[in-house]
């Protein structure tokens, strides 16, 4: 009940514009920030999304394991193994770290 | 009109109106995730459809590409959270006549054409059928699938990062030493104990 | 809902895709329209395979490999991106002013 | 009647207070992490009242008030052997020998039954820029980047230290009040994402004294946990009384045994052949002692180290100096050319 | 309907039991009363809800509003899939390990939407931080639940319990639960993996929030350690299986058994940087979850 009360009237305190300053313990900052923000992992996040990919054919795979057995296996197997490839790429060339 | 058509109206109609507002908003991020939202309504659809796999993986697929997306539209989009109003396009009225053409044409040739019927049977064990596709039939697709997204992989690395044999990208590019462990040729590193800790995170 | 219903909402998708693709100026926006109409191209297979084909396994496979275009042609394109941007900047001798506009 | 059934609740929570760090830190810090009354809280928008602990230093006046203005309501101000500044009303006056427990309680009550009138903001009720009404759209900003929509700038694209990549670069002061940072150090950061391209010391920390120095070391320890991410950790750091043998030794067995000194990476922020990780378990063995330890004759700036580390690891490096030493390694710095020229010259050296 | 039913509570019981469980084990770390500590959610909530809630300059006000609301509905669509009992789920699908997948994914998409609409430097610091380490922790539990699917043969979560009437996941794939645990810490933004709303940036993402929206995000978290260990039960302890008591009073216990787990390491176990975490991920972990997915595989195909 107090929380829809006060969802629904938001306070009877208006925010002030010195309120919504950022908080920076007692600093301040010039612009906004909003930026063009500096991405540190971009790198990562782009390899990321190319080994995700796999997960779409794992799913499937992995009801059909059991049934299929070794071949499920090793050709699991050889797709991981393609992949890591890349992986292992991706770490000798630092993208695991801040660039 | 059955409950799953209202559905399929209603999804698509969320469909068309969030791809829409994708080149309407000013803020990047909102763009992104209003992108999201349109394939999160395809997704709903592709369940309707007895799809119930790729339905859900398309959820959690988009996802993560448009959480990249936001990354990258606010990294090079000036002005990302569009503070200022903004409207970065060129050659407009050709986009516009090119984008209601393609929808006239497409629309035409799906309410003339003879299409197929013949719906999936219901209970047909869908998710079990493609994972023995995969394994069996198509196991070259899903092979090569591998290989290319290998050579993805391999490509965004290079494209996009820095970084090379020489050292981390936090070093500067600096060329390899006459002789090995050797000083670097050319010139000498500078401010070299500044960084020197961030090749040590690797491991 | 009927196949030529599906075909319409994807028509539609590809149409403000196509419509994105072509008017952007940026690069990145231009990518949104890209994805857009695959989006529509991916409701089409689907569509087929689920309302026209009876349920082949090799039309999710299909599916499938639309998804994976639209991984990788962000992957690609983004890199591309990345790349340009950089190059841009080292070939850009008077500095920032140029890069604001 | 729902209302104050709420408040009668919320009044039995310990009060949330907000330490800004005067002259008198030290005793009053110390004392308020030991007390059960009240919590002490790392973020003002979760205190209720602002302890001033003592004098603060006239240059601090201003973020003062900035600090006390963007506490939420209903707030209230006390000052902790300080003289109230004049606009600050009814303000709560606690004499620097005193213990404050009692009088926090019976004022956070009052301020939640609206007994006690909420303090009013110290600054004028302005944007930083005026903005309304400008600009093409009414939105204070012309073309694509101009003006100053909704009240600031936007940020411009600077050159990056690291991979190259000219992004938008931040440019802020944060102190003297940030809780992570040693009391009343105030830096200019300018970062781009997370990475720090440049730093300059606005206000050098406050100087403890000479005799101080095991309790000074405690306060460091539990803000180094806390950047670790041991919260609880540090709340008992902080309140551990220094002359208790066992909970001292019980505290360093704690601390041992969640990895803190192994969470630090080894090499971060080297300064005369010590980096964080050694600097920082010296500290934690050295806990307990009344005497100061310091690195003999750091002889480097704080400054140096910072440009090119990741947001954490600054501050870990920040903190994992003891705070006499800070003292010596962040002399306050003139306004001058000499930063915007290291800077670059930083750039040519990491240029492609 | 009960299922739905069940999950709004252990929804609600979750919350308590976690704030709880939570406020005791920080006051016996601190050395702080404990007996204080069982009232102090209440009193908490009770201080938040009288408190004026405040706006940044400029937020982006939809996603301030939505990224909580969102978090708390991926908690309760994560709960859905749980069966309670044989065939008592709200959502029981045969994808319910898919669909469990989708909001791991959304909620780093949420997160990251709580520090972004701030438009305040630390949040968006928080934010942005989540995301590098939220993604691979995301791929690493994908593949742990792939492993829990195998013996099943079925992505639907009543299958993967029912695989485990003899021997429970736990023991069955010793790995499995573990790399699991470490998704529960990134997706509850606590302890060790706490990137989000860390301490060095006085609240991550949460910092320029106070009062009711303060409590809104900190209910949907304690929300998300509820349906996450609900989760990790049902996966790899084996949900409402066990012998004398009723399923659902096996899946509530061992679900807070998950939870005091997960909150003993909040407050126990350091945090690394997060660009080392990075590496970590990829070069440990990841190669720890493929390990656990042939474990799994071998052990199923016995």
């Amino acid at each position: 009940m107090a929380l829809l009360g006060q969802l629904a009237s938001p306070s009877s305190w208006p925010t002030s514009w010195p309120q919504r300053a950022p908080f920076l313990g007692g600093g301040d900052q010039t612009v906004h920030a909003w930026q063009r923000y500096h991405v540190r992992y971009y790198s990562m996040t782009l390899l990321f999304i190319a080994f995700e990919m796999e997960m779409m054919f794992m799913y499937p795979w992995a009801v059909v394991f059991v049934a299929e057995g070794m071949k499920a296996m090793v050709e699991m197997g050889m797709f991981l193994a393609i992949l890591s490839v890349g992986i292992v790429y991706g770490w000798r060339e630092g993208i695991f770290r801040w660039q | 009109m059955t409950l799953s058509d209202i559905a399929f109206w209603l999804f698509s109609a969320g469909a068309v109106w969030t791809a829409w507002r994708v080149f309407r908003t000013d803020s990047m991020v909102r763009a992104s995730f209003a992108l999201m939202l349109s394939f999160f309504c395809v997704a709903a659809i592709l369940l309707l459809l007895s799809a119930p796999y790729l339905g859900i993986a398309t959820i959690f697929m988009m996802a993560v590409e448009m959480m990249v997306m936001a990354l990258f539209m606010v990294m090079f989009m000036m002005n990302p959270a569009g503070l200022n109003p903004m409207m970065m396009v060129h050659q407009h009225k050709v986009s516009i006549g090119a984008g209601v053409a393609a929808f006239a044409g497409l629309g035409a040739a799906a309410l003339l054409t003879d299409l197929p019927h013949h719906a999936v049977a219901a209970g047909k064990p869908v998710i079990r059928d493609l994972g023995t596709e995969l394994l069996g039939g198509s196991m070259l697709i899903f092979e090569t699938a591998g290989i290319t997204l290998l050579a993805t992989m391999v490509a965004t690395v290079v494209l996009s990062s820095r970084s090379g044999r020489f050292g981390a990208a936090d070093e500067g590019s600096r060329p390899p030493g006459l002789e090995p462990g050797g000083k670097p040729a050319g010139r000498a590193p500078e401010r070299d104990s500044d960084h020197s800790h961030h090749a040590e995170h690797g491991g | 809902m009927t196949l030529t219903a599906i075909l319409l909402v994807a028509a539609a998708l590809i149409g403000i895709g196509l419509y994105g693709a072509l008017s952007q100026q940026s690069f990145v926006m231009l990518m949104m329209g890209l994805e857009l109409i695959l989006n529509g191209v991916l409701l089409i297979a689907v569509g087929f395979w689920s309302l026209g084909l009876g349920g082949p396994p090799r039309g999710q496979l299909l599916a499938i490999v639309v998804m994976a275009v639209m991984a990788i042609e962000m992957a690609v394109g983004f890199a591309l991106v990345t790349a340009v941007y950089r190059k841009r900047q080292a070939d850009t001798t008077e500095g920032l002013e140029t890069m604001k506009h | 009647m729902a209302m104050t059934a709420l408040a009668r609740m919320a009044a039995r929570a310990p009060v949330p207070v907000f330490v800004a760090t005067g002259q008198g830190w030290l005793a009053s810090c110390r004392n308020l992490a030991a007390s059960v009354d009240v919590a002490v809280v790392t973020n003002i928008r979760e205190a209720a009242i602002l302890i001033v602990a003592g004098e603060p230093r006239d240059e601090d006046r201003d973020a003062l008030r900035r600090l006390h203005d963007q506490m939420p309501h209903p707030r209230a101000t006390a000052w902790w052997g300080a003289r109230p500044f004049a606009e600050a009303g009814s303000a709560i006056e606690v004499s620097a020998t005193d213990d404050p427990g009692p009088l926090l309680r019976s004022a956070f009550a009052a301020l939640l039954a609206r007994v006690r009138e909420s303090e009013p903001d110290w600054l004028p009720d302005d944007p930083p820029n005026p903005w309304q009404g400008e600009g093409d759209h009414g939105q204070g900003g012309k073309g694509m980047m101009g003006g100053t929509p909704y009240g600031r700038p936007m940020a411009m694209t600077a050159d990056d230290l690291r991979d190259g990549l000219a992004l938008d670069s931040f440019t802020f002061t944060i102190g003297p009040f940030y809780p992570s940072l040693p009391p009343g150090l105030a830096l200019e950061l300018t970062l781009q994402g997370d990475v720090i391209q440049s730093a300059r010391v606005v206000r050098p920390p406050l100087d403890p004294g000479e005799d101080a120095a095991g309790a000074c070391r405690s306060m460091t320890v539990g803000r180094m946990l806390r950047l670790l991410e041991l919260d609880a950790l540090a709340r008992r750091c902080e309140a551990v009384p220094v002359e208790d043998r066992d909970a001292v030794n019980g505290l360093k067995r704690w601390i041992g045994a969640s990895c803190a000194m192994r969470a630090i990476p080894k090499g971060l922020g080297r300064l005369a052949g010590d980096d964080a990780r050694a600097r920082f378990t010296r500290m934690v063995a050295a806990l307990g002692d009344a005497e100061a330890s310091s690195i003999a004759g750091p002889g480097g700036r704080l400054v140096d180290l910072l440009p090119g580390l990741e947001w954490n690891e600054a501050l870990l490096v920040i903190n994992s100096f003891s705070h006499r030493d800070l003292v010596a390694l962040a002399p306050r710095e003139m306004e001058q050319e000499e930063d915007s020229e290291g800077s670059a010259e930083q750039r040519e050296g990491h240029g492609i | 309907m009960t299922a739905l039913i069940a999950v709004l509570l252990l929804l609600a019981a979750g919350v308590w039991f976690g704030a709880t469980v939570d406020a005791v084990a920080e006051a016996a770390v601190a050395g702080r009363p404990v007996r204080t500590a069982l009232a102090a959610p209440f009193r908490r909530t009770a201080l938040m809800l009288s408190r004026q809630a405040i706006e940044t300059e400029h937020p982006d006000t939809l996603n301030h509003l939505l990224a909580p609301a969102c978090y708390l509905v991926l908690a309760a669509a994560g709960l859905s899939v749980v069966p309670f009992a044989p065939g008592v789920a709200v959502t029981d699908i045969a994808t319910g390990l898919v669909l469990w997948g989708a909001c791991e994914a959304l909620v780093v998409v949420v997160v990251f939407l709580n520090g972004w609409s701030a438009n305040a430097p630390l949040p968006l610091i928080g934010g942005y931080r989540y995301v590098a380490i939220g993604l691979p922790a995301m791929l690493i539990s994908m593949f742990v639940l792939i492993g829990t699917a195998l013996p099943a043969q079925s992505l639907g979560v009543s299958a993967v319990v029912e695989s485990q009437r003899v021997l429970i996941n736990a023991v069955r794939q010793p790995l499995g639960l573990p790399l699991f645990l470490l998704l529960g810490l990134s997706i509850t933004l606590r302890g060790p993996f706490n990137y989000g709303d860390s301490a060095d940036l006085v609240g991550g993402t949460q910092a320029e929030v106070a009062g009711v929206q303060r409590l809104l995000w900190r209910g949907a978290k304690l929300a998300m350690l509820t349906a996450f260990s609900a989760m990790a039960a049902t996966v790899f302890l084996g949900g409402y299986l066990g012998p004398v008591l009723p399923g659902p009073a096996w899946l509530v216990l061992k679900t807070a058994l998950v939870m005091l787990m997960l909150v003993a390491i909040t407050h126990l176990v350091a945090r690394v940087p997060p660009a080392r975490m990075l590496t970590w991920l990829w070069t440990v972990l990841l190669p720890l979850s493929f390990v656990d997915l042939v474990w799994a595989g071998l052990e199923a195909m016995r």
